[in-house]
């Protein structure tokens, strides 16, 4: 179980390249929580994703993140799916999870451990990413279109991952242009236009 | 021709090599101790160079086998890009380091010889400067086959680098025509000059052939490891997916 | 034909907007050389001698240091496959290749390397021997590191590999083209070296079309 | 209209690293047709349409390419649409249109034509490749999951694109994981497990 | 510090994997000395005087080649901002780089100055001498290299913008250490040359890891 944790944006405005994305949204958001955010595409949901992960600075305005109340910076407790694979090329799929402490049964990709990763398909190289996300035990997830590439398997792996982090208290924000329905766990859905 | 297209089916290699490889193997050491004895104890030392013509059995041999070591990989290596056959870059393969070993071999011995002859290690000379180059190609034809993971491309790229290669070997053959140097014009190899007292000529030949057996146990070696290599994978590896076409409602 | 066209002008572009990677070689030259020079404590005498063969050392590293902008961010993407779905040939894409590089890379060495000469206190004779030399290897020298450059395709970054293949290839071009340099100030044009250069120029170019176009094709099959 | 285009695979077994993951596949397919290529993360989708297109050697067999029976090759008929973009970052959309000859308006990413490649977002990279398969007009259509990444407005123009190129007698294999459903045009599935 | 040794083993793993990457430098300094030697047509009194500024300069030179293998590729594809919210400072992250540069790339090459110094006939007190200056400059070396990586970052594969940001920094580097490997002839340890030495090398270091820190930051930051 997480200690409630909570996201607070306020006031905050993102940009890119001169256009801006999001102007002075305010929000506090605090798990047990599952956020879709959806949009049509170049709305701006990755860049606001990456800004509440803290990648990203926002152009003015604030993030925040507590847990109980009591603040805490984002690698304390946030981590972040990213839409596209980080995996190094020159290393195997059981090397990069042993980098990360991933487990790569989680995601059945145990089968694949020696194959380089940039050999590895689109749906693995996802698994692989989600295998890294599944290591961390953070609070606050963070998915860009974790879907993307995966079979029926994967989806329903990525939905039972989500369910249980939610029910364990967490708060987890997803872009995803296919609706993310999770049984029994508190949904709210954040539409950018 | 018809003996290798014979041999091209693995499992025929394979009953081939069986018995083929260890005579290869025995052949080579037999000739090896033999011109050794012949080289170092038996044959006179040379009017012009001394002892120091001992060297020849080892640099002359060796620069021989490296430079038609060279010539079986690039015709391989055409074989297998042209006709898509594993077999022959399999040969090719095994080639190349027993080819770079008699490569530095020569350059090794040769600089060892040039200090007594010509009073230097090195000269950047047409005959030394090419034999570097062939060492260096052989050096690049090994790192090429590393870093492909997968096979078949990997034997495509390493065939097409020993074809553009082999340029390199009339360099090497001619260059003491063209390049006024230091190194010795054919003698032994120029059809028509007697060149050698026999002598001299009888451990040089048995080098060689002892040389082109070392040559030819590495070539057959190599390749049966790799067939039996191909073939485990082929059994370990994952069963292939079950193809199914269905017609949809439209 | 407007396919090469197309793709020159669409390199020269990319050349011009990734942070100036054309003239890293420039630099990487204008470095190599002046640092030369200190090295040896600017003594004119023998800076002289070594003028040509130093600044044709430059064009050859610097052209190498290029090696893996030919061929490797289009395999690595996969536009050398669309390329060739789209109707331009592998070879097309081969000879593409050897002459933006050519053009976009080692042309710009070549063409001040009589600058260049000027640190080495060159007379006029030398340094045209050093400049005819240069634009006769020119082809010879893209056409090796263009093949170097679709042989080891998107694998970690070139580097190393590329230039372990392209160097033994290259060498005998420097030789010559050393010599050729010198025997200008001799015999100038009719100098047997530059028939020798351009024949091995010419050779380079005959062997790395279609070997690179092979290349091209067996690092699209993946 | 184009003539009947047919895709012929006579036999053809595909591995990767030494796996095999296709054996022995015959299959002949002409136009009007959209075929669902669908199956599990891994299993062989993109190698066997990159092999379909010719990418790809097959290890045996031989995959080739006709129209009313004439013999064709591969870059006479085919276009192939890859997973990932291969839009090259230093140019913006506007000129990697222009070099393919592709007609950004077709996609709606005429306002983004100034945007460098590599700020593009996820949907819009994908757009942009949709907007220079287009441009190529070949009967044959080879699509790796062209869904992925886009939003509701890009999904129903790739089924609008698709419907038209089939109707005039083309022929597309399209690997996804989400069904591909096309109103009135002849569809099979071709499911690998 | 665990994810120090982790990120070096990493690194490590990647630059064996990677043809041969780290090999590249070394390749580089065969080829450029060996060359160089050629173009000095193998006068052994001329070159005994080069050996150690073309050995300085071959190290130095190789090192600048492998600026866009330090953060390029974890700014590229987002793992440095991975690599900070898993706990891993900027800070960590500057000085793993620098430190698996060092270790990777430029101690190889120093390492090997023994060997080359006998193309150039040095005398084992000249040899001692390169070689003490060589490993004093390894940390400035390093630090000075990475900073350029990390301002560069991902864009157009770094090359030339990032051997103009490190080139600047490193001259300095150069001419103390070449006057400090001379001066060990005469002064052995003792000569003010080392300890001018040490004190840029540790400023380099100084000045660079927060540097580094902050230009990762930054260029995550999109
Ligand atoms: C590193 C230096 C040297 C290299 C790379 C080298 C290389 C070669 C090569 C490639 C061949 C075979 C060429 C052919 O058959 O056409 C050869 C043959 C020979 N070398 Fe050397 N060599 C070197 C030094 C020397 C020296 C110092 C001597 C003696 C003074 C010498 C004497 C010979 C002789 C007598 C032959 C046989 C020539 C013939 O009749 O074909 N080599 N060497
Ligand atoms: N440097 C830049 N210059 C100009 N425009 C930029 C720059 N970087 C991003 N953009 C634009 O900012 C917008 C935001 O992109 P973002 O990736 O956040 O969208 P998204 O909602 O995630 O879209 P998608 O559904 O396609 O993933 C896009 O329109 C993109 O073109
Ligand atoms: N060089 C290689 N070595 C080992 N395995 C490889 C190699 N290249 C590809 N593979 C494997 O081959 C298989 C085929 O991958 P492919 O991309 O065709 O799958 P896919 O059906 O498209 O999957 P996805 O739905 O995830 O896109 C994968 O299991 C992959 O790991
Ligand atoms: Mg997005
Ligand atoms: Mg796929």
């Amino acid at each position: 179980m997480f200690g409630t944790p909570t996201l607070h944006l306020n006031k905050i405005s993102v940009s890119r390249g001169g256009n801006l994305l999001i102007a002075d949204l305010s929000l506090e958001l605090s798990g047990p929580k599952l956020l879709w955010v959806t949009g049509g595409n170049g709305i701006g949901k990755t860049s606001l994703l990456r800004t509440c992960a803290g990648l990203s600075h926002a152009d003015s305005g604030e993030v925040s993140w507590s847990i109980e109340n009591k603040p805490i910076t984002a690698p304390e407790g946030v981590s972040f799916l990213p839409a596209n694979s980080y995996a190094k090329p020159a290393l195997t799929a059981g090397e990069e999870a042993k980098f990360w402490d991933a487990n790569l049964a989680e995601t059945q990709m145990t089968p694949h451990r020696s194959t380089l990763t940039q050999n590895l398909s689109t749906g693995q190289a996802k698994r692989l990413s989600i295998s890294k996300l599944l290591s961390d035990k953070k609070p606050i997830w963070i998915l860009d279109e974790p879907l993307a590439g995966l079979d029926d398997a994967g989806r329903s792996l990525v939905a039972e991952c989500l369910q249980s982090h939610v029910r364990a208290g967490g708060l987890a924000l997803v872009a995803s242009h296919a609706p993310i329905a999770v049984q029994g766990i508190p949904t709210q859905k954040l539409a950018l236009a | 021709m018809r003996f290798i297209s014979y041999l091209a089916n693995p499992a025929r290699f394979l009953r081939f090599s069986r018995f083929a490889t260890p005579i290869s193997g025995w052949l080579a050491f037999g000739f090896l101790g033999l011109g050794l004895i012949l080289a170092l104890f038996i044959s006179p030392p040379a009017v012009e160079h001394g002892e120091a013509v001992r060297m020849m059995y080892v640099h002359v041999p060796a620069a021989w086998c490296a430079m038609a070591a060279y010539a079986a990989i690039a015709i391989a290596s055409f074989v297998s890009f042209v006709w898509r056959h594993n077999l022959a870059d399999s040969v090719a393969r095994s080639l190349a380091l027993p080819g770079a070993a008699f490569t530095f071999l020569a350059l090794v011995t040769g600089s060892l010889w040039g200090r007594p002859a010509w009073g230097t290690w090195w000269q950047w000379d047409g005959r030394m400067t090419s034999v570097l180059v062939l060492l260096m190609i052989y050096i690049s034809y090994m790192a090429i086959w590393n870093i492909a993971s997968d096979r078949k491309q990997a034997s495509r790229l390493a065939a097409i680098l020993a074809m553009v290669g082999a340029l390199n070997l009339p360099i090497i053959k001619f260059s003491v025509n063209w390049w006024n140097t230091l190194h010795q014009p054919a003698t032994i190899s120029e059809p028509g000059a007697p060149g050698l007292p026999s002598e001299l000529l009888t451990p040089l030949l048995v080098m060689t052939l002892g040389y082109t057996a070392l040559l030819a146990w590495f070539a057959l070696r190599g390749t049966e490891a790799e067939l039996v290599e191909l073939k485990q994978q082929r059994a370990a590896g994952s069963k292939p997916a079950r193809v199914t076409l269905e017609d949809m409602a439209s | 034909m407007s396919a090469l066209i197309k793709i020159l002008r669409r390199d020269i572009l990319r050349a011009a907007r990734s942070g100036g990677s054309w003239a890293y070689g420039l630099v990487f030259m204008a470095i190599f050389l002046s640092l030369s020079a200190i090295a040896m404590d600017g003594e004119m005498n023998a800076l002289r001698g070594l003028g040509v063969p130093l600044i044709w050392l430059a064009v050859t590293f610097a052209s190498l240091m290029s090696v893996e902008r030919v061929f490797a961010d289009d395999l690595a993407d996969g536009t050398t496959g669309q390329l060739w779905l789209s109707g331009v040939s592998y070879m097309t894409q081969a000879v593409s290749g050897i002459i933006s590089f050519g053009v976009i890379y080692a042309l710009p060495l070549i063409l001040t390397a009589p600058l260049w000469s000027l640190l080495f206190d060159l007379d006029s004779v030398a340094v045209w021997g050093l400049l005819l030399g240069l634009i006769l290897a020119l082809p010879g020298l893209a056409a090796y590191t263009a093949l170097a450059g679709a042989l080891t395709g998107a694998r970690g970054k070139g580097g190393f590999l590329a230039i372990v293949i392209s160097a033994p290839l290259l060498i005998p071009l420097l030789i010559i083209g050393v010599a050729a340099s010198k025997a200008y100030a001799a015999q100038g044009w009719a100098a047997v070296e530059f028939r020798a250069l351009i024949g091995f120029s010419l050779l380079a170019l005959a062997l790395s079309i279609p070997a690179s176009a092979a290349a091209l094709a067996t690092n699209t099959d993946r």
